[in-house]
């Protein structure tokens, strides 16, 4: 019994031993990297921004102009969303606002996009979807620049009846064979955009403080 | 009216057998000369009893049973004994096998016979009669009939065969049509022998005069016999098969009729029975079909060890026959050569060309049709089975009953792939009997070889023992002698003191060790056969004796401190 | 460590005894992330790095671990050293980063890894270790790659897509359309792609394999006299 | 970070007691793979692969020290086996270890001197005799090992090869012409 | 030397291959009459790319060609994918799947026997999973399209993809009626609503309804010849029968009644042509009833929930994949044993 013992607390203090160097290089390199990453992250998410609204069209820092969104059905989300305010002069320019769509062929198709104060589209991008590759998969921007025909359309314009699909009789060209994921699409911005339509002023308001996950 | 039960699958092939029933048998004349195998029967071969050059007469005993399952060879006619040598046999293999020549001396004189009444006689009494004689399953299967009656458990049904279900033989259905008498009588005499109530005659509806002939035979006999007329489906006269189609009980796989309370007997078996008790007649002769490509086919009674060429001459083959077939085209054997000699088992020949039997096209891949499974009488998967066997995973086919198939045929029969099934099943059953031999071999030479080397072993260690024992003792001895007397200890001296103490140890451990070694195994043995082993020990353990001289010398004594 | 020695390992690592195509082992990463060139030797890259800083760590420490403990010591370097390259491709090679996403984690999961660590490293020197991961890593990264390029190239018909992940913007002219408006296959892009790609890879090797042994058998003297001489 | 090392060494610690108390709670002793292997040997008993029987043979194969094709009697199929039984590649003969067709051991009588060298040799007791007195070989017992052979001193054993008979006969694995001739 | 038997009356592989070839021509001959012989340019091209591959496999594998091309098997998997993707489909979308389907799914897994998978939906599979766009663009029954292609136009757009001019694909083609009920059944339309919709006909799509009837009807023929085993066709059809009759009864608005079912999709080829496949389906009668009754299920989840249209495919190779299990459980008692006994 003692032996056991005794190879029990040996066998633990040597894990124990090695389990610390591991640490301790982790710690190092995590302190080491940590400000890169944050860094890195940002800038992936303006780059993102940038193909919706040109930097040059704005000069705030658009990642600490942040405004809060509640979950909302027009909106399509659940939960809490970040919607990014450029300015330019200190006047709002667009407003960069997550949105979801549903009913996409496979699933929900996550959107992000920004809307002038005007109430026209900088541009929609879709950020993640699950449509079926080489059929519902055009929405994306990698494969496809079918995204793009949504570039400066607005709701003044063009009334509730053309946002639809030219099938149904709408404006919006598709792919044959592939028309629920289109629609979707559309239908999710046209819906974003009745929203941004409705809460427009608030929409502007930065919030008091800047956003946690800031950085330091 | 016995209500039929019925098997799964089974075929329906030309059944091919109007040719030979247009005439009566005829007795095949005397052969030129004799070729009498002395392995007919299941089981071990018969030991020959004659010289050549010896004179015999028609039904002597030429080759006695050897071990539990063998039988009785008789000379089949009169005449001499001209070899006793390896000669070719009607087997698949095309091997030689032991066989006496006999020149018939054209008298076909009987030795003595000796009639019996059966009623009189017990059912062991009839088995040895039956062995004397060399009754065998004449369906086929050529398993000594005594063995068949011997049983432990009571019988209460036999069932007669009279299916011959196989295309074109009727060498059954001739002998009911014309022999019908004879074979109730048989049958009477084997349902005494194995004491049941209930005889059932089975016999295939494409029989209808076999029918009739043995229904007349059996209200003449008033025993209270049963004709059954069976339909006609391939393989019917298998005897499970028969038995299940009679009685509706199906012996389990692995077990004998018997298990069940059924035996089965050919037709012809028992006419065989019947000559052989009535009339002290040995199994000497058997009705044969001759048929196929040939002039005349027909049934002739022909003389065991007849060659099959002189009947295929009697019959007339057609120019264009190439091979022949020795039994039925479903589970028949190809003859090596036409001049084999008949065997009891030989109940058809059949002289085959490649328009009656064209040769198959080459076989394609199994497409697990299972056309095969839906055929095969014992309801296995023969695709499963084919795929094993293809395979070598003879585990597996074992696992899937491989031992119940009865090689019937009808899965190659139906093989839209012409896959020669039953060739597979047959390779892979031989492989895995070789297997199990060369398993058991190895197993006991390991046995052997691990008992070798504990006896090695322990006479290592007595040995040693012994000698550390003597130098002890030489040791003290010598200490106290160097107490009384200081004088220098002679080294030569010590050392032939050591070597002759060695020589006493092994001395006395060879005797030991022949003592040991005896007991072992020798129960069950006759005494002569004792007194062999005994004086092979004593020589044994004289060897040894000089083998531990040999190495006493250089064996280190340190080893003695090892355990 | 002697050529010989030298010429074994690498001939090992890169060929005989090849992690992607004879020991099938860490086939996730290799299945997954083997949809084009630049991910497929990103990873493989990633993965060598890993297997060499892991045998060469574990080799040292060999002795010092006794038995009992030694797979979750050498688990525990694994794990370390794969979250370090997993700090630092985050930082400095983001695009990657993401595209690669859980792969990365699980090269510590990654059996050829471990098993280098447990079959080689935990019974060499140092130099030998390190070389032996350098070189199973290679191995596998030439699998990887040539699957990657292989698939990329039946299902997208372009070479060197995404390499701009690397190189950045600039690089994204570097793209080789090789069949140019390809209609694309996208089956071998997709996960059974990488199956039958991989079972064809894997087909070719043991064909030549068996070429070359029927080449040796045939003509034995002249290839192996030179290699005795220089043991 | 302070967190992350403390739960690294309270995990490091209790995972490390874990091990050490199992690795002495659950020790195994013996080698039950051997016996396995010992199960597929052949049994000659014949040495040809350097170990003195097949045990050896068979428990330096489990030890790792041996490899799988040194034993000759086996053939390739025991090597399959053995292969499929430790999960390693399958492995052909070596030049120098080529099986032979299965032999018995013949001892010519009118030379055999009575020296009772073979009957030491036998690993099987397969052979009976005495000094000065002819030697037979137990043909049933034989196992083929030739280990008797070199020993005589006047080479009367010789290896008969195990002849094809109707009790050893078996069916052929059918074999077909793939290509029709044509 | 032979083994016995020496007589056999085999119904060859080449000949049961042909009378399944001769059952698949009522439902072929349907096809054209409503649909246009631009079917018939699809079954020559799979036909012609299934005997080149397996020649070309043949050969690399050093087997003999012609007994293997003589069997029929390959001819009887071009056809099969010819009929089960999209008539107007461009010429290199037959040839593809085939190709792929007898070099990867039949030959690579060791030939005629030995694949684990019905060649022909593998090659179906590769073929919706790589070209979703070309697989979904069915041709509209005759009279139904907005515009008619004359026999010369359908020719020239395969080989070419020149339609005449001022014509749009668009017009020509329709989804599947399984494809168009899912997509209106996701935009909220009731089910008696969407069989209203002009492509419908009196049990499934017009015309496709018709065709999947003249296959039923060489299924039959193929049951009575006893080329097939009933247990397979029964199980398959009995189970979505009961399943969707079952979900109609509860839910009408949003589930299809059965015999919808039966007559849409591959139901009744699946049913009787390529379920039945012996090489892939279980060779005991209880397993094939499992068997049935499993693709049954998965065909019905699939439509009713999946992302496919149509589920037989996916379902015959799912259920492919099932089948040794299901063999190695359902082995029949064997003459003399009992039920369960010790093997």
């Amino acid at each position: 019994m003692k032996r056991i013992a005794r190879s029990s607390l040996q066998t633990a203090v040597n894990l124990v031993f090695f389990a610390i160097i591991g640490t301790a290089i982790l710690s190092a390199t995590y302190y080491l990297t940590r400000d890169t990453i944050a860094a890195t992250v940002e800038q992936a998410k303006l780059k993102l921004v940038s193909q919706l609204l040109p930097p040059s069209s704005y000069d705030n820092d658009i990642m600490q102009d942040i405004h809060t969104v509640a979950a909302d059905e027009m909106l399509g989300t659940d939960e809490a969303t970040q919607a990014h305010i450029a300015r330019r002069d200190g006047q709002p320019v667009a407003v960069v606002l997550e949105a979801v769509a549903p009913d996409g062929y496979s699933g929900k198709i996550a959107l992000i996009m920004a809307i002038h104060p005007d109430g026209s589209l900088g541009g929609v991008r879709v950020v993640n979807h699950n449509e079926t590759p080489g059929l519902g998969d055009y929405i994306d921007i990698a494969k496809h620049d079918w995204i793009k025909t949504f570039d400066g359309r607005s709701r003044t314009l063009f009334k509730d009846e053309m946002w639809k699909v030219r099938k149904d009789g709408g404006m919006f060209e598709y792919m044959a064979g592939a028309t629920v994921t289109p629609r979707a699409v559309i239908k999710a911005v046209n819906r974003a955009l009745q929203y941004f339509e409705a809460h427009r002023d608030e929409l502007f308001i930065a919030d008091a403080q800047p956003a946690k996950g800031a950085r330091k | 009216m016995t209500r039929l039960h019925s098997f799964h699958g089974g075929i329906h092939p030309l059944t091919h057998k109007k040719e030979s029933t247009q005439s009566p048998i005829i007795s095949a004349p005397l052969p030129a000369q004799l070729i009498v195998p002395f392995r007919q029967h299941a089981g071990d071969a018969a030991k020959p009893v004659v010289q050549v050059g010896e004179r015999v007469l028609k039904g002597q005993l030429i080759g006695e049973p050897v071990g539990m399952i063998s039988s009785s060879i008789h000379a089949p006619t009169s005449g001499t004994i001209t070899a006793i040598e390896l000669q070719q046999i009607a087997h698949p293999s095309a091997l030689p096998d032991l066989c006496a020549t006999l020149v018939p001396d054209g008298l076909d004189e009987w030795g003595v016979r000796q009639p019996l009444n059966y009623r009189q006689l017990s059912s062991d009494e009839l088995q040895k009669h039956l062995r004397r004689c060399g009754i065998v399953g004449l369906g086929g299967a050529a398993f000594p009939s005594d063995m068949k009656l011997s049983h432990p458990v009571v019988v209460d049904t036999l069932v007669i065969n009279g299916a011959e279900c196989e295309p074109y033989i009727t060498c059954d259905d001739m002998l009911m049509r014309e022999r019908a008498e004879g074979i109730v009588r048989g049958i009477e005499i084997l349902r005494h022998a194995l004491g049941t109530d209930s005889v059932l005659i089975g016999i295939e509806d494409n029989k209808p005069q076999a029918i009739a002939a043995m229904q007349r035979a059996v209200d003449d006999s008033s025993h209270p016999f049963k004709v059954v007329t069976v339909p006609t489906l391939y393989p019917g006269g298998s005897a499970k098969h028969l038995i299940k189609v009679l009685t509706g009980v199906e012996v389990p796989s692995g077990k004998l009729p018997t298990d069940v309370g059924v035996q089965c007997f050919n037709v012809a078996t028992a006419y065989a029975a019947h000559r052989a008790v009535e009339h002290g007649e040995p199994l000497v002769s058997r009705v044969v079909t001759v048929t196929g490509n040939v002039e005349q086919p027909r049934n002739y009674e022909a003389l065991i060890g007849t060659p099959f060429s002189d009947l295929v001459a009697l019959s007339v083959a057609k120019p264009d026959t190439n091979r022949y077939i020795m039994g039925g085209p479903m589970m028949g054997v190809e003859l090596p050569a036409v001049n084999v000699p008949l065997v009891k088992a030989s109940n058809c020949v059949i002289a085959a060309s490649d328009a009656l039997f064209p040769p198959p096209p080459a076989p394609m891949p199994c497409i697990r049709c299972t056309r095969c499974a839906q055929v095969c009488p014992v309801e296995l998967q023969p695709q499963d089975l084919f795929w094993f066997a293809q395979s070598h995973n003879f585990g597996k086919a074992q696992e899937f009953d491989l031992f119940d198939c009865i090689e019937c045929g009808a899965c190659a029969y139906v093989c839209p792939s012409s896959i020669p099934l039953v060739q597979y099943y047959r390779y892979a059953k031989s492989e895995i009997r070789a297997r199990d031999l060369e398993k058991r071999a190895a197993d006991l030479a390991r046995e052997r070889h691990e008992f070798r080397q504990f006896r090695i072993e322990r006479e290592k260690q007595e040995k040693a023992e012994r000698l550390a024992q003597k130098e002890r003792a030489a040791a003290e001895a010598k200490a106290a002698a160097a107490t009384v007397i200081a004088t220098p200890v002679d080294p030569t001296a010590d050392a032939d003191d050591t070597q002759q103490m060695r020589i006493d140890a092994a001395l006395a451990r060879a005797k030991e060790q022949a003592a040991a070694a005896t007991p072992k195994n020798t129960e069950a043995l006759t005494p002569e056969q004792r007194a062999e082993i005994e004086a092979i020990e004593a020589r044994r353990a004289h060897i040894h004796e000089l083998a531990a001289d040999a190495g006493a010398d250089d064996e280190p004594p340190k080893h003695s401190q090892g355990n | 460590m002697t050529l010989t020695e030298i010429k074994d390992i690498a001939y090992n690592g890169l060929w005989k005894q090849n992690p992607g195509l004879v020991q099938l082992l860490g086939l996730c990463p290799l299945l997954a992330v083997s949809n084009t060139l630049v991910n497929a030797v990103s990873l493989g890259l990633a993965t060598t790095l890993v297997m060499t800083l892991s045998s060469a760590t574990v080799a040292p420490v060999r002795s010092y671990v006794p038995n009992e403990i030694r797979i979750p010591v050498f688990v525990l370097i694994i794990a370390v050293l794969v979250t370090v390259v997993q700090y630092l491709m985050n930082a400095y090679l983001y695009g990657l980063y993401i595209v690669l996403g859980i792969f990365v984690p699980l090269i510590v999961t990654n059996c050829i890894v471990l098993a280098r660590a447990e079959s080689f490293a935990s019974k060499n020197p140092v130099l030998p270790s390190a070389f032996d991961g350098m070189m199973m890593g290679l191995g596998l990264t030439a699998v990887l790659a040539v699957l990657g390029g292989l698939r990329e190239i039946v299902g997208k018909g372009t070479l060197l897509s995404g390499i701009d992940l690397l190189f950045g913007e600039q690089a994204k002219a570097w793209v080789i359309p090789v069949i140019p408006d390809y209609h694309g296959f996208l089956l071998a892009i997709l996960p059974p792609g990488a199956f039958i790609g991989l079972g064809l890879i894997i087909a070719a090797k043991n064909w030549l394999d068996l070429r070359a042994a029927k080449k040796v058998s045939s003509q034995p003297a002249p290839e192996t006299l030179p290699e005795a001489a220089q043991g | 970070m302070i967190t992350a090392l403390w739960i690294m060494i309270a995990l490091a610690a209790l995972l490390g007691m874990i091990l050490g108390y199992a690795s002495i709670r659950f020790r195994v002793e013996g080698n039950p793979l051997a016996e396995k292997i010992d199960a597929v040997l052949p049994q000659t008993q014949c040495g040809q692969c350097g170990y003195p029987g097949c045990k050896p043979y068979a428990e330096a194969i489990a030890k790792g020290e041996a490899d799988i094709n040194l034993c000759p009697p086996g053939g390739e199929e025991g090597i399959h086996k053995l292969a499929e039984l430790l999960g390693v590649e399958f492995k052909p003969f070596g030049e120098n270890a080529q099986p032979k067709p299965k032999a018995v051991a013949f001892i010519d009588e009118q030379t055999c001197i009575g020296c009772t060298l073979c009957i030491q040799a036998c690993p099987v007791d397969a052979i009976s005799g005495a000094a000065k007195q002819m030697h037979t070989i137990i043909a049933a017992e034989c196992t083929g090992c030739e280990l008797c052979v070199p020993p005589c001193p006047v080479d009367c054993i010789s290896m008969v090869p195990i002849e094809e008979q109707l009790t050893n006969w078996k069916w052929r694995y059918p074999v077909f012409k793939l290509r029709q001739t044509s | 030397m032979l083994s016995s038997p020496f007589i056999t009356r085999p119904l060859t592989v080449d000949r049961i291959m042909l009378r399944v070839l001769y059952a698949l021509l009522p439902g072929i001959t349907l096809y054209v009459w409503y649909f246009g012989p631009a079917i018939l340019v699809s079954i020559a091209l799979a036909v012609t790319a299934a005997l080149a591959t397996e020649a070309l496999m043949l050969k690399l594998r050093d087997r003999p060609v012609r007994p293997f091309l003589a069997d029929y098997s390959a001819l009887l998997t071009g056809v099969l994918i010819a009929l089960s993707i999209p008539p107007l489909a461009p010429w290199w979308l037959p040839v593809v799947g085939t190709a792929f389907a007898i070099a990867v799914a039949k030959h690579l897994y060791g030939g005629l026997g030995s694949n684990p998978f019905n060649p022909a939906m593998i090659g179906y599979a590769v073929l919706i999973i790589s070209f979703p766009q070309e697989m979904t663009q069915w041709l509209s029954p005759q009279g139904m399209g907005h515009s008619v292609l004359t026999y010369g136009d359908q020719l020239r757009y395969v080989f070419s993809g020149v339609l005449p001019v001022g014509m749009q694909l668009d017009a020509l083609t329709m989804s599947t009626p399984l494809d168009t009920m899912k997509t209106q059944l996701h935009l909220g339309m009731p089910m008696s609503d969407i069989r209203d919709l002009p492509i419908y006909g009196r049990l499934a799509g017009k015309g496709s309804e018709m065709v999947a009837a003249g296959f039923a009807l060489g299924g039959i023929y193929l049951l009575i010849a006893r080329i097939i085993p009933w247990q397979l066709p029964l199980a398959f059809l009995g189970t979505l029968f009961a399943l969707s009759g079952i979900f109609n009864l509860i839910d009408p608005a949003h589930y299809a009644p059965p015999l919808f079912h039966w007559f849409s999709g591959a139901a009744m080829i699946g049913a009787f042509f390529i379920l039945t496949d012996p090489i892939t389906s279980p060779t005991t009668a209880k397993g094939r009833i499992a068997f049935g009754i499993g693709a049954g299920l998965l065909t019905f989840l699939i439509r009713a929930y999946g992302g496919f249209p149509d589920g037989v495919a996916f379902a015959t190779i799912l259920m492919n994949m099932c089948v040794p299990l299901i063999d190695a459980w359902t082995q029949p008692r064997i003459f003399g044993k009992k039920k369960g006994s010790e093997r």
